[in-house]
């Protein structure tokens, strides 16, 4: 028998490359800085850890109430609280050193210079495997979104971002746009390496007594369950035209969604909102993915990536 | 961290309208409990509700394994655990959350509860006995039908004291003007409560009025219910020069000293 | 005590207006000609009907499965199958024409010149009280959708829809835009009389055992309580600047959803998937709404509608 | 219609591995129903699983005011039905569909069900054998285990036989070969099935090698399971020209005659 190998390589344009033991990661924002989890297991399992977005300066994100549930997904409006690149790289990351688990950065920025000078400064950083620049953030007043729905600011803040790092570098895509294809393409010549797809939907719910929306921000980000669908028709849409890895995720809850995502057209998949029901998740998509290549037939996880196509 | 995919239902009764008693077989659960932690509990089989919902423990029973929640019916989630019948199998999560800071001086505590929120205290007032504390209780509720029985409390020697909003039964009032009067009469240490908002930010001006040390376990919407997603934020006071912060209910709370908690933002 | 009134009124430019007794109506392609419900409840009861939509010739629709169940919600390609306008006037309207509930005719077209054609062939027939274009129906090869995410494609077939009826004109949209605002705001320009938010998001499934996706279009629609947290952002951000009135739907289930729909900015709502699993929603949304109403204090649904926004 | 949102469970018990009777207590369904007929069950109090599930109904007493069904669980609407307990109420919509034709005659006929397929089957032959039909029943199933008792049958005159696959009861083989030998073998005016989609593809082979008047129940995911939604389509032909079209299963349905059925499209 031959043998099955889950690894999963991103190859990055410098030379450097993310390399994942196993495809699966979980989700920026949904999984701290890995500590709260490390008390369930044990972090050397997971592919890869992208880790709660960053930014330049510490932020003490938005107002409660934060998370709203809503049928199968939630709605969150966190607003990007975290420690700034700072405290980050001080506080954080050299717990994260202590596994061989490669570690994702997501950055964020009001400016394209801000996610330039966020690029630069985790370059040479140790224990920083890749950046994930992260255009799709609702739940901030300026920036972020905006460059993720609209192709000539996507394609400046990729570049820029590109000529200040030479680490491998994702960009995670908003699905709040009409072609996600074409924000795929553009991220793809700006310069990207892969693509995660996809953040939250933009969504928002109405407290009826008080009759004003629940969040403070209005809007939140749609997760979970619910937006499988359609974060599975984009992945979908983008491997026909795009040649980089992609990143699957929305709503990945067990090794069958994953299953799912791979065969779309994911190199590697990310497990969000589904770490809060079930901290093990990841393991058990882990286990999955693992006994249905080893019953279909599938050696390796580029065999698989993109199966469900018609051939060309 | 415990994740018990496996506790079992022991038993799960209405005890007064829209209030059950549930007790489960988790003998790690039980064994590492403090009070004012609580369990997260995965109360449906499908992903909807999504996700888990924090229940306190209310009481637990070291030697056979077992804690006990006391739930209120308000939505969905708490709706689906009427359903688990002895026997089944529950997913939960715990314990989670600080606990109520409980020294080992056998000094004098008030503990105030308004609603289903006695319910850790109750857990801490049985440990604080054994400490042998003296504990001065205080169950507020709406009236007479929806109060809790306290029996185990009277049999570890607290003295129990009832407010009813309507005045069917004890102290016509809240529970907060009865612990005033205490506060008059008599040196207590220390104040612990947990209850509805507008309840702990009276307790919170008590407090900071007698200067006297108090702990509120506070209430927040929970993703993760462990620290790692930031959902449950509540602003606390950090430091002298006043500045303030969010914490996470879940993992730095639920329990807060009351003079850092910033209500009303 | 005043009186309450849950009548709403979607004026037509041309003297013709579409009156409902109260804001709920059931939403196309979940409620069949009616006939299947009216074993149920009355359908005098109703706000308005908007039926299946039509095209002018008869269609036989995709290949099963057409229904895919996701986390609560569901995918579905149906694929527009429907009688044609002929086999609609002559053997369904008749039916509906026996209650004094308003019929809004749903219409699909491959070109512009067949929507201009349907609207004139329904302008004059009797029983019909108003048409609702739809430029978002995902499940069929041409056409359709590609009108709903253009704004120079969706202007053009409004406007020729427009010349061609005198009823009031309703415009479907497709949720799957980066810029709902900008689409309502096209189809207000070219003369539509109200706007549905939201049709269904664009979705699929892989079957993991067959390694093809699960649809032979490969893609379907998503609706159901799932959506509801998007398409009710969808629905506020539209009413801060949109002037004409808004029918909301997608997802929703009970009066609260109803309610929170009304006070982001919709004067009516439909009640779609939910009509699968309990065909009495409507009316429980109805006494709901009602009961709501009188414990709220308002008078009339234009009171309520876009209440939650912030006062100008 | 009707959908009767309290009906009672009276019983719920698994008969054999996977497989569970559920009598359900709803004296209109009970009293309207035809063979071949279904319920559209809401097995989930919450938003996940959606949609209803089809399930045939199994059995009837009008007397008491009870159906019951058989049903297999395989995902997880149907392992949500294994949860219902005696007394709690279920919300069921039906009953739904055509049902089989059943003319008054009193003749032979066969009924081939495979696996949980021979649920609607038992209904059939026992109104069948009212009609002083002679009922030939045929039960196939994977092996000895999951053959479902069908002591009632007997009692009531039908013939059963049994076919597994793996030969560990009854004939070695599909209780289509059965089938196939009984016609080769005697008279039989009109066979009826049910069953998974390879079997019902045989059992057509065979009705028109045999030109034998046949019905088979079809299967497909259903949206509304009135015939509002258009989600259940199977392709039929539907006159001498041999043009084909969607009809739905659910409304037209899920009996049609096996000659018209378009399989593999
Ligand atoms: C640390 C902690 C300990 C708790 N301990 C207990 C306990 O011991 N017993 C008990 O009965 N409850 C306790 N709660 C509250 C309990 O978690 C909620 O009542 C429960 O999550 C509601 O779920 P649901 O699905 O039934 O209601 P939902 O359907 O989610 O909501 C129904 C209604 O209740 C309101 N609601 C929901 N959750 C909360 C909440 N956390 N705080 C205030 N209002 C809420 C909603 O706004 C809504 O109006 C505790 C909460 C926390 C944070
Ligand atoms: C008219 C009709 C009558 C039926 N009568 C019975 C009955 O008497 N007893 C009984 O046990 N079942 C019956 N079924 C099938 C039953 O409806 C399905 O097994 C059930 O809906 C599955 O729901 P689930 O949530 O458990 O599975 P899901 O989680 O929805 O699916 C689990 C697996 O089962 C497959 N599956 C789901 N539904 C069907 C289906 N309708 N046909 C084939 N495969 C399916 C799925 O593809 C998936 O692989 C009937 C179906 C129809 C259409
Ligand atoms: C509470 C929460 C916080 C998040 N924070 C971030 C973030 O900081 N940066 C980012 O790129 N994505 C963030 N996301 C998006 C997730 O990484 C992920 O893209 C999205 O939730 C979809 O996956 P899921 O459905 O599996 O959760 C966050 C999501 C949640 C639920
Ligand atoms: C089975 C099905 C068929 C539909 N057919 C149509 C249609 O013919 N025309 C149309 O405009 N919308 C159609 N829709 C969309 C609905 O009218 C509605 O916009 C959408 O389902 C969102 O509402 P809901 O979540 O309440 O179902 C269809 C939806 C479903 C589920
Ligand atoms: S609930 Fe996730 S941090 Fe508290
Ligand atoms: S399930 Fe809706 S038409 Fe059959």
């Amino acid at each position: 028998m031959n043998e099955l190998s889950m690894e999963v390589r991103i190859q990055g344009q410098n030379r450097r490359a993310l390399i994942m033991k196993n495809p699966v990661m979980t989700a920026s924002g949904t999984f701290g800085f890995g500590k709260e989890y490390a008390a369930f297991y044990d972090l050397n399992k997971l592919g890869a850890i992208a880790v709660k977005g960053i930014t330049l300066e510490p932020r003490e994100g938005n107002p409660p109430p934060r998370i709203i549930e809503t049928p199968s997904g939630i709605l969150n409006s966190i607003g990007l609280q975290n420690p700034g690149i700072e405290g980050f790289v001080r506080n954080e990351l050299p717990f994260l050193r202590t596994f061989n688990t490669p570690v994702i950065v997501n950055i964020s920025g009001n400016t394209i210079a801000e996610y330039a000078l966020l690029a630069e400064k985790l370059d040479t950083v140790e224990g920083v495997s890749a950046l994930e620049i992260n255009v799709s953030c609702p739940n901030v007043k300026e920036g972020c979104l905006a460059f993720g729905i609209n192709k000539e600011s996507l394609f400046n803040v990729v570049k820029k971002t590109r000529e200040n790092t030479t680490l491998p570098l994702i960009v995670k895509l908003s699905p709040n746009v009409t072609d996600i294809v074409e924000m795929a393409e553009t991220a793809e010549q700006a310069g990207a390496d892969a693509i995660s797809l996809v953040n939250t939907f933009l969504g928002t719910a109405i407290d009826i007594y008080k009759k004003k929306p629940i969040f403070a921000n209005i809007v939140g980000g749609l997760s979970g369950p619910a937006i499988k669908p359609i974060a599975l028709r984009m992945v979908w849409e983008v491997y026909e035209k795009v040649n980089i890895p992609i990143i699957g995720m929305g709503g990945i809850t067990d090794w069958k969604d994953a299953v799912e995502f791979i065969l779309a057209g994911a190199s590697a998949l990310a497990v969000g909102t589904a770490n809060f029901i079930n901290p093990n998740t990841p393991l058990e998509i882990i286990d999955g993915i693992q006994s249905y290549m080893a019953a279909e037939g599938f050696k390796n996880i580029e065999e698989m990536t993109g199966y469900a196509h018609p051939p060309a | 961290m415990h994740i018990d995919t496996s506790a079992t239902v022991i038993s799960n009764k209405k005890i007064i309208p829209e209030h059950y008693k549930m007790e489960i077989y988790s003998p790690q659960t039980a064994s590492s409990a403090k009070p004012g932690q609580f369990i997260h509990i995965k109360t449906s089989r499908t992903t909807s509700p999504l996700l888990r919902r924090p229940i306190s423990i209310y009481m637990r029973d070291k030697k056979r394994g077992i804690i006990s929640i006391l739930y209120k019916t308000v939505g969905t989630g708490t709706s689906l655990l009427t359903e688990y019948k002895p026997e089944d199998t529950i997913d939960i999560m715990g314990p989670l959350g600080n606990g109520f800071p409980l020294g080992d001086e056998q000094n004098r505590i008030a503990l105030a509860g308004g609603g289903v929120g006695i319910a850790p205290l109750v857990f801490l007032a049985l440990e604080a006995s054994q400490l042998k504390k003296q504990v001065i209780f205080i169950q507020g509720a709406q009236c007479k039908t929806t109060l809790i029985e306290t029996r185990e409390l009277k049999d570890a020697g607290c003295i129990v004291e009832t407010a009813t909003d309507d005045g069917s039964a004890g102290f016509h009032g809240f529970p907060t003007e009865l612990l005033k009067k205490y506060l008059e009469k008599e040196r207590i240490d220390t104040v612990y409560s947990c209850g509805p908002t507008p309840m702990l930010k009276t307790i919170k001006k008590i407090s900071l009025e007698n200067k006297i040390q108090t702990y509120i376990s506070l209430e927040q919407k929970m993703g993760c219910g462990i620290g790692a997603c930031l959902g449950c934020a509540c602003r606390v006071l950090v430091n002298e020069s006043q500045g303030s912060t969010y914490k996470r209910v879940c993992a730095d709370g639920p329990i807060f000293p009351a003079e850092v908690v910033v209500f009303d933002e």
